[in-house]
């Protein structure tokens, strides 16, 4: 593998990404199942980088699942960005930041077919105004909110308290990286270093003094599929696509896998416990799984923040065996007390990953 | 599916890697002209088998380089070594002796 | 030309997603689906491309067009700036609109979806909300979430949310005003008329199949829906 | 007669026609930016279909080349270019002016840049080569191994790479690479016997008399198997092996390989050069960015502007045969030009 | 009594004689034995017969006489004939001598054979003088094939015969033993006559030159020896090699006067004639896989039969155009035999039809069968359907749309059960119809349609057949052109099913047709032939161009056939207009009958 190469291929994909004073638009699956890492988006761009970002109360889903399981039409998908598009004109916006893939890939979409297809913006424009008398403006910078802590993964490092390093080989962590597909796989050009290596996720890692793990099935979908998890009797399909990558990415032990996209997060987690359960299989080091971490989990831990208030007691996969590589000081006793420290019952321990 | 309500699902994705082409290269040793088969389709389209049931003589090819006897064995059985095939070849592929030699290969290895 | 020819060139994804196809097969190469179920996306677009209005019919009436997980990976690689993802949306739209979604095993699970996703868009403001996460139907979350779902105030509190509370935050309250907006856009851009639609056609197939409750519920029917009997 | 022609670019296009142009007794003047002439020709081993050896092409080249009439101009550029009433005035980077009354444009072609293809990983991954490269290692004679020296055991060939490809915005077929594919396949098995071959195609586009009896040759006797379905992806092993994917369109089904060995076989683009001299020429391009004729019938070797005529791959892609046949007729055009004019 | 030579020197003989006798008596009766309980009635019923009578007369005709092998090659049958009739009547005469010698019909069984070394010339019986000269020139007619048979090892070429079959071992003892016998015999007979002065007109003055220069003494008992020990070897070697024809001929001609027949499965009366085959090499040099260099001809398949080599290269590799059956001297089956052993080695092979269960069917009073390879050449299609427009015949295009093959493919490749399944459902369907008539355009199809299906109160026809019933009625208009044509007869049609003159008969109204060298019996294949599996296609074309080069010698302006393979094949070769007979005939009508047109049109456009 020469480095060399894909470096020209990043240089020539540097998309634009806003500076300040950002929209930020949640996620439904983040919410459910991460929602520390967007907590932790805001207070470093606000706390660590001093940057303006705007949580409005008032912006819903996207329905983007909801589109993308065809229930939801695509004039009603327009119609519900646009709503949110109007929030932000209202807001005194011009920049989103976005929590969730999926959402991302359906803003990418949609102001794409507006570029395309004057007369859909059109149409959209109508249909909002009879539905709900707003009006809006196609924001000037759409970001997903990777992008924005990739473009700051220098300031980051300057404030970094532990260095993507096993302290306990002094060797930099072997990172897998997983891109969401709708990042950049619809819109090479909207995803920073395109679709086929993409360098939003190994810039951070590289910057923090890890390795990225360049894996056969890098590139491939983590499985979710939309209606193939929805309905349980179609997950096979969700759960075999998982164990592709992890089947390829083993013979490089990787240390850790870091995600961009909240359903990624969600099932390359999730999918290593019922396999284990299945199969009997596990694919990290010492029969447990591989830790699976947001990008803001990634960036929290670097910042020295703490495990539990970044939310890693909610994986099924223990990150515990990563913090002790890297040195990061937790208690185990709080990982999984409630608000104000109140015990509130533990997890039962999957027997399969112990 | 036990508690989960779904199952690890095969890969239908040909595997080069992992094929066993005894049979491959039994037809080919005895058939050379098979060799040059450029799937163009010309067997299929006057198949009078497949005039009557999904059978496509072209497949077979397919099916014996990818080393799928299983579902060489179906298709192959239901030729009825007309000649249609062998006749509108454009690079003249002995077929018929190929279909034999198939049926041949499969009782010879599946003995072996 | 035919109705369904009609509704997939009045479609803007369709021109999208399908300007010239060569049949070279990239798309299948990296599609996952094509890799575990009986499903070829080149075959798919080939069949869409032929005009064969009888074809199609066939397609929308087919498991086919939902085996796609909507990754999108096959735009990334068609040489000729086709999407076969985006076509498949057109033609699930589609079989929902004209009722062919029920006709098949992976299409009738439309019912599933629009009562799980599609009323809880409407009902919370979100997708997916923890209410709808039950872990028994959930099993491959794992004890994890099953803590999570049993303990969600104090959890979320302690990750910083706002958990079915008024104003910003993690799964905060989306309010009544919202929500009314949410449906306006729904009644007006034709949401719920396929919401509708996807009830009625559902009700329909499951009369046809008798499984229809005495009260006209089709519980019955969503059952073997859910787990992919025959109707 | 006293007439003065310029050639720009002094590859095999370029020097047929000044060859025989100055057989007719016009002096020409063939700029050359490189420090030798003859092109692409010298990176070739064999050339389709006979595979004669391309050194006797540029034997033939370098003795057209001593043409009394001619004078060569290596290591120049055109850096400017002016109408004049009875023709052209070209400067050289040099300084030199040379005054012309008709202009050749014969800068020929570039090797598509493989790396554009950015999911098939050339210069990223160990193992992926280009037909060029290929050409010229079989040229070199070097034993032909992957990067860590093994002997390959398997080697995919893969077709369009860089043609037929609106995503690397070069929608056209380049002709040559199919038949090349093919011809490297069959010398490759015959260096390394053992090794399998796969050539991964969309349709083969066997065009001259003889092509389509190097594919069968190809099937029969090397042994070589074609698998027609476009490739989507190559990715590494953690042994530097390469895992390639592609539709078995004839199955309809996925499918993947390691191989040991992937060689692109990159298409044709309008060079750097063929665009600079268009633009310094004032010449229409066409929607592919080679130099427009304005009947693809009737004037082959014409361009927009009087007086310039054009020679070779930087109109279209074209095999060395073509090229050559492309450059006499260019002569010939000039030669009834200058008469008529 | 010879005093120099112990009567031990008769023993090679003897043991020879005796080995050959339990050998070929117990290959009889295991044969014999092998049989069904059907033949063994068969043959229990013919032993007291005239059948009997009739064997053994053919046998001395073609065993002896060599008849056959005289019609098709008077020299070769000479050969055979003074080898085999010349020592049969050395024999005879020989035990009539001893008789005479003896006065009693009891002496030893070696006294015939080694007469003179045993009879002093002072001693006396009656004719001696006689039998002395005519054993001399009974010698003299065994001694001129065993020349020719030299020759012809050499200079095959004397014969006329291009091909001689390859040798084994154990025909090469055989053959070298049989070449000595009767020079041994000469000489011994010369050297005994020189000292026992007992010879005839040939040995004596021999006997009398030798005597001058040759020690007798000792020439004599070595030369019997060895005249002994070459009986011997070649009785050893007879059942080990092909000579084991001569007894197993006989007992064939016996089998087959009885009517035992070949099954679908190889029995012992597959090797009756498998043993009865004398490799002659006739089979050979009628055979047109020669052109294309390839050896897989009938007498090597029986060779290969016997040493248990058999391989399907060889097997396969067979046009079944039926020459060499029809040449055989010995008649054996050898199309039957191939296709048992195709039915043997493709025992196990899968098919599976089960998909062909049902079918339309339309009532008619005709039902057409244009099997595949007329779908294939669909100008004969298009004009038997005008045909029948024409003639206002009620039919039933069975397989116009979806219709199983005809099954006779199958069969040549050996599938019988596979077959039998096609013809079942093929059979159902054309008795549903209730039709009175099968009319079929391929002569592949025909045969079987006649041999294999069970189709009681349906007449079958072949098209050719069938356009000259309906000219006959009256139903075709003629048109003779000044066209002339040679007519291909289709090995099926011809060899295979005999029908040589209606086609040629039906062609006489339309076109005049050529006389050619090679016709009817001889036709040649067209090299087209469903029934070689293992042929290459450009093997085949070197069969198609020898056989249309022949036909352009006579410059005829097309030529006609009567099956839509050998159309197909000749079509190729590129060099001549080729017809069907019903494309001929169909010519007729479109010129004839305009006001029919439209009708026409219709019929065209349901046929394409």
């Amino acid at each position: 593998m020469k480095a060399e190469g894909k470096r020209n291929i990043w240089r020539e994909y540097q998309k634009e990404i806003a500076c300040d004073h950002f929209y930020y638009q949640r996620s439904c699956i983040r919410q459910n199942f991460f929602p520390a890492s967007e907590k932790t988006f805001l207070k470093i761009l606000r706390d660590e980088l001093g940057k303006d970002i705007y949580d409005d109360p008032l912006h819903t889903t996207c329905t983007g699942i909801g589109y993308h399981t065809d229930v939801v039409p695509f004039d009603t998908i327009q119609a519900v960005v646009a709503r949110h598009f109007a929030l932000m004109t209202e807001a005194g916006y011009k920049n989103m930041a976005i929590s969730c893939v999926t959402s991302f890939g359906i803003y990418s979409e949609i102001t794409e077919t507006w570029k395309e297809f004057p007369e859909e913006l059109e149409k959209v424009r109508k249909s909002l105004k009879k539905a709900i008398g707003k009006e809006f403006e196609v924001p000037a910078n759409i970001a997903h909110a990777s992008d924005i802590i990739y473009k700051f993964k220098g300031e980051i490092a300057e404030k970094q308290q532990f260095e993507l390093i096993n302290k306990q080989t002094g060797k930099p962590l072997k990172i897998v990286e997983h891109i969401g597909c709708h990042y950049s796989k619809m819109f090479p050009s909207k995803g920073v270093g395109g679709a086929e290596f993409p360098h939003v996720l190994s810039g951070m890692i590289e910057e923090w003094g890890g390795e990225v793990v360049d894996y056969p099935e890098r590139r491939h979908c983590c499985g979710f599929g939309f209606r193939q998890y929805m309905v349980q009797s179609n997950r096979g399909y969700s759960l075999s696509n998982s164990k592709k990558k992890f089947e390829s990415m083993e013979p490089y032990m990787p240390d850790a896998i870091v995600a961009n996209c909240p359903g990624c997060n969600m099932f390359l987690d999730k999918w290593q416990y019922t396999l284990a359960e299945m199969q009997g299989k596990t694919y990290g080091q010492n029969g447990k799984g591989i830790p699976v971490l947001t990008y803001e989990e990634l960036a929290g831990l670097v910042l020295g923040y703490n495990p539990w208030d970044l939310g890693l007691q909610m994986h099924q996969i223990d990150c515990e065996p990563l913090l002790d590589k890297m040195k990061v000081p937790y208690n185990p006793e709080d990982k999984y007390l409630g608000a104000n420290k109140k015990y509130i019952g533990r997890p039962e321990v999957a027997a399969c990953l112990a | 599916m036990g508690k989960f309500g779904f199952s690890v699902m095969e890969t239908r994705t040909v595997n080069f890697g992992e094929l066993d082409n005894r049979l491959l290269g039994y037809v080919l040793e005895n058939e050379a002209s098979f060799l040059t088969c450029i799937s163009c389709g010309g067997c299929t389209a006057t198949c009078s088998a497949g005039n009557l049931i999904d059978f496509n003589v072209r497949k077979i090819n397919l099916f014996l380089r990818r080393c799928d006897i299983e579902s060489l064995a179906r298709e192959i059985d239901k030729c009825m070594l007309c000649g249609k095939c062998t006749l509108v070849c454009p690079r003249d592929i002995n077929i018929r002796n190929v279909v034999m030699l198939i049926k041949k290969g499969i009782v010879k290895f599946r003995n072996e | 030309m035919g109705i369904v020819l009609d509704l997939l060139k009045q479609d803007v994804r369709f021109h999208e997603g399908l300007k010239a196809c060569m049949n070279c097969g990239v798309c299948t190469a990296i599609c996952p689906a094509a890799e575990f179920y009986d499903y070829d996306p080149r075959m798919l677009v080939s069949i869409v491309q032929s005009n064969d209005e009888e074809a199609i019919i066939e397609l929308l009436k087919s498991d086919t067009i939902w085996y796609c997980g909507q990754c999108m990976s096959c735009k990334t690689r068609c040489p000729r700036n086709n999407c076969p993802g985006l076509v498949i949306n057109v033609l699930r739209k589609i079989s929902q609109e004209l009722g062919y979604f029920t006709e098949s095993v992976k299409g009738r699970q439309q019912i599933l979806i629009k009562r799980n996703i599609g009323d809880t868009i409407l009902k919370t403001g979100y997708c997916i909300h923890p209410s709808i996460v039950k872990p028994e139907l959930h099993p491959e979350q794992g004890p994890v979430w099953e803590w999570v779902y049993n303990n969600p105030n104090d959890v979320y509190e302690r990750m910083g949310g706002n958990f079915d509370k008024e104003g910003a935050g993690t799964l905060r309250k989306i309010n009544n005003e919202v929500l009314g907006e949410l449906k306006a856009i729904f009644e007006v851009t034709g949401g719920t008329l396929l919401f509708d639609k996807i009830e009625k056609f559902s009700a329909m197939k499951a009369r046809e199949a008798g499984l229809e409750g005495t009260d006209g519920n089709i519980d019955k029917y969503i059952e073997k829906v859910n787990a992919e009997d025959k109707i | 007669m006293g007439k003065s022609i310029v050639t720009i670019g002094g590859g095999i296009a370029g020097i047929e026609a000044s060859g025989i142009l100055a057989e007719l007794g016009y002096a020409v003047s063939v700029i050359e930016k490189e420090p030798d002439f003859g092109g692409k020709l010298k990176n070739w081993d064999h050339l389709f279909p006979n595979m004669r050896k391309a050194e006797e092409i540029e034997d033939y080249l370098s003795r057209k080349g001593k043409t009394p009439g001619i004078t060569l101009f290596p290591n120049t550029t055109i850096a400017s270019f002016e109408n004049i009433k009875s023709g052209f005035v070209l400067k050289s980077n040099h300084g030199v002016s040379y005054s012309a009354h008709a202009v050749i444009v014969a800068t020929g072609f570039e090797v598509f840049s493989a790396e554009r293809k950015e999911e098939y990983g050339y210069k990223i991954y160990d193992n992926v080569i280009t037909s060029a490269d290929l050409e010229k290692r079989l040229k070199s004679g070097t034993p032909l191994t992957t990067l860590a020296g093994k002997t390959p055991q398997r080697i995919a060939f893969i077709h369009c790479v860089g043609s037929r490809d609106a995503k690397v915005g070069n929608t056209y077929c380049s002709k040559v690479c199919c038949v090349t594919g093919v011809k490297q396949a069959i010398e490759v098995n015959k260096l390394l016997p053992a090794t399998q071959i796969f050539n991964f195609y969309m349709d083969l586009r066997m065009h001259g008399l003889e092509h389509e009896e190097i594919y069968k040759t190809a099937q029969e006797k090397h042994n070589i198997q074609f698998i027609r379905g476009r490739l989507s992806e190559v990715s590494e092993n953690i042994d530097h092996s390469l895992l390639i994917k592609a539709e078995d369109t004839l199955s309809g089904r996925p499918l993947k390989m390691n191989v040991d060995l992937v060689v692109l076989l990159v298409g044709m683009e309008p060079g750097v050069g063929t665009t600079a001299i268009g633009k310094a020429c004032n010449i229409e391009f066409n929607q592919y960015g080679y130099l427009k004729i304005p009947d693809v019938h009737l004037a082959g070797n014409l361009t927009s502007r009087k007086g310039i005529f054009v020679a070779g791959s930087c109109s279209c892609p074209m095999s060395v045969k073509d090229t050559i046949e492309h450059a006499r007729s260019a002569a010939f055009e000039v030669h009834r030009y200058l008469i008529e004019n | 009594m010879n005093k120099l030579l112990p009567e031990i020197f008769i023993w090679p003989f003897i043991i020879g004689l005796a080995y050959f006798s339990i050998i070929v008596l117990y290959r009889f009766v295991r044969w014999t034995l092998g049989l069904s309980k059907i033949d063994k009635i068969r043959i229990w019923k013919g032993l007291r017969s005239r059948k009997t009578l009739d064997s053994a007369i053919e046998a001395f005709r073609e065993g002896l006489l060599h008849r056959k092998i005289f019609r098709t090659n008077p020299v070769l049958g000479y050969m055979h004939m003074s080898l085999a009739f010349g020592w049969f009547l050395l024999i005879v005469f020989g035990h009539f001598e001893a008789v005479a010698y003896k006065g009693s019909l009891s002496f030893p069984v070696y006294l015939p054979i080694f007469f003179r070394f045993f009879v002093d010339g002072i001693e006396t019986y009656p004719f001696m003088h006689f039998f002395a000269s005519l054993m001399d020139l009974l010698l003299l007619f065994v001694l001129s094939g065993v020349s020719l048979a030299y020759y012809k090892r050499f200079n095959k070429k004397l014969f006329g015969m291009k091909k001689a079959t390859r040798l084994k071992s154990g025909d090469r003892i055989a053959l070298t033993a049989l070449w000595l016998i009767f020079p041994l015999r000469l000489l011994a007979e010369s050297f005994s006559a020189g000292q026992l002065k007992n010879g005839g007109i040939i040995t004596q003055p021999l006997g009398n030159l030798f005597s001058l220069f040759v020690p007798l003494e000792l020439t004599t008992p070595v030369t019997w020896l060895a005249y002994s020990f070459a009986l011997g070897f070649f009785f050893v070697s007879l059942p080990n090699s092909r000579y084991m024809h001569i007894p197993a001929e006989v007992f064939f001609i016996f089998l087959r006067n009885y009517s035992v027949r070949l099954k679908k499965r190889v029995n012992t009366y597959s090797l009756v004639q498998v043993f009865s085959c004398s490799r002659c090499g006739i089979c050979l040099d009628t055979c047109q896989l020669n052109l294309a260099n390839i050896h897989t001809q009938s007498v090597y398949v029986l060779k290969n039969i016997r040493n248990k080599n058999l391989t399907d290269e060889v097997l396969f590799n067979c046009l079944l155009c039926g020459k060499c059956q029809q040449v055989c001297p010995v008649g054996i089956e050898l199309i039957d035999l191939r296709i048992t052993q195709r039915i043997e080695s493709t025992l196990q092979y899968n098919s599976s039809y089960s998909y062909l269960a049902g079918g339309e069917v339309k009532q008619a009073d005709v039902v057409y069968f244009a099997g595949c390879m007329t779908h294939l050449t669909p100008s004969i299609k298009k004009s038997m359907l005008q045909i029948f427009a024409y003639s206002g015949v009620d039919y039933w295009f069975m397989d116009e749309h979806k219709a199983p093959c005809c099954g006779r493919p199958l069969m040549q490749a050996g599938q019988y059960d596979a077959a039998a399944v096609l013809i079942e459902n093929n059979q159902q369907k054309i008795l549903a119809s209730g039709a009175k008539k099968l009319v079929v355009s391929c002569p592949i199809c025909y045969k079987v349609f006649i041999e294999d299906y069970n189709l009681p109160d349906i007449k079958v026809q072949h098209h050719s057949e069938y356009l000259f019933e309906l000219m006959q009625m009256g139903s075709l208009p003629k048109r003779l052109t000044s066209e002339k044509s040679i007519y291909h007869d289709p090995c099926e049609l011809g060899r295979g099913s005999g029908i040589y003159d209606k086609p040629r008969k039906l062609l006489s109204n339309y076109t005049s047709l050529i006389p050619i060298m090679n016709e009817k019996e001889k036709s040649l294949c067209c090299g087209g032939s469903l029934s070689n599996i293992k042929i290459q296609m450009s093997e085949r074309d070197i069969i198609t161009n020898n056989a249309l080069d022949e036909y352009l010698q006579y410059s005829p302006d097309s030529l006609i056939t009567s099956c839509p393979l050998c159309k197909k094949t000749f079509a190729r070769g590129n060099k001549i207009m080729v017809k069907d007979i019903s494309e001929v005939v169909a010519a007729s009508i479109v010129q004839k009958n305009k006001s029919n047109a439209c009708a026409d049109k219709k019929v065209l456009e349901q046929a394409l």
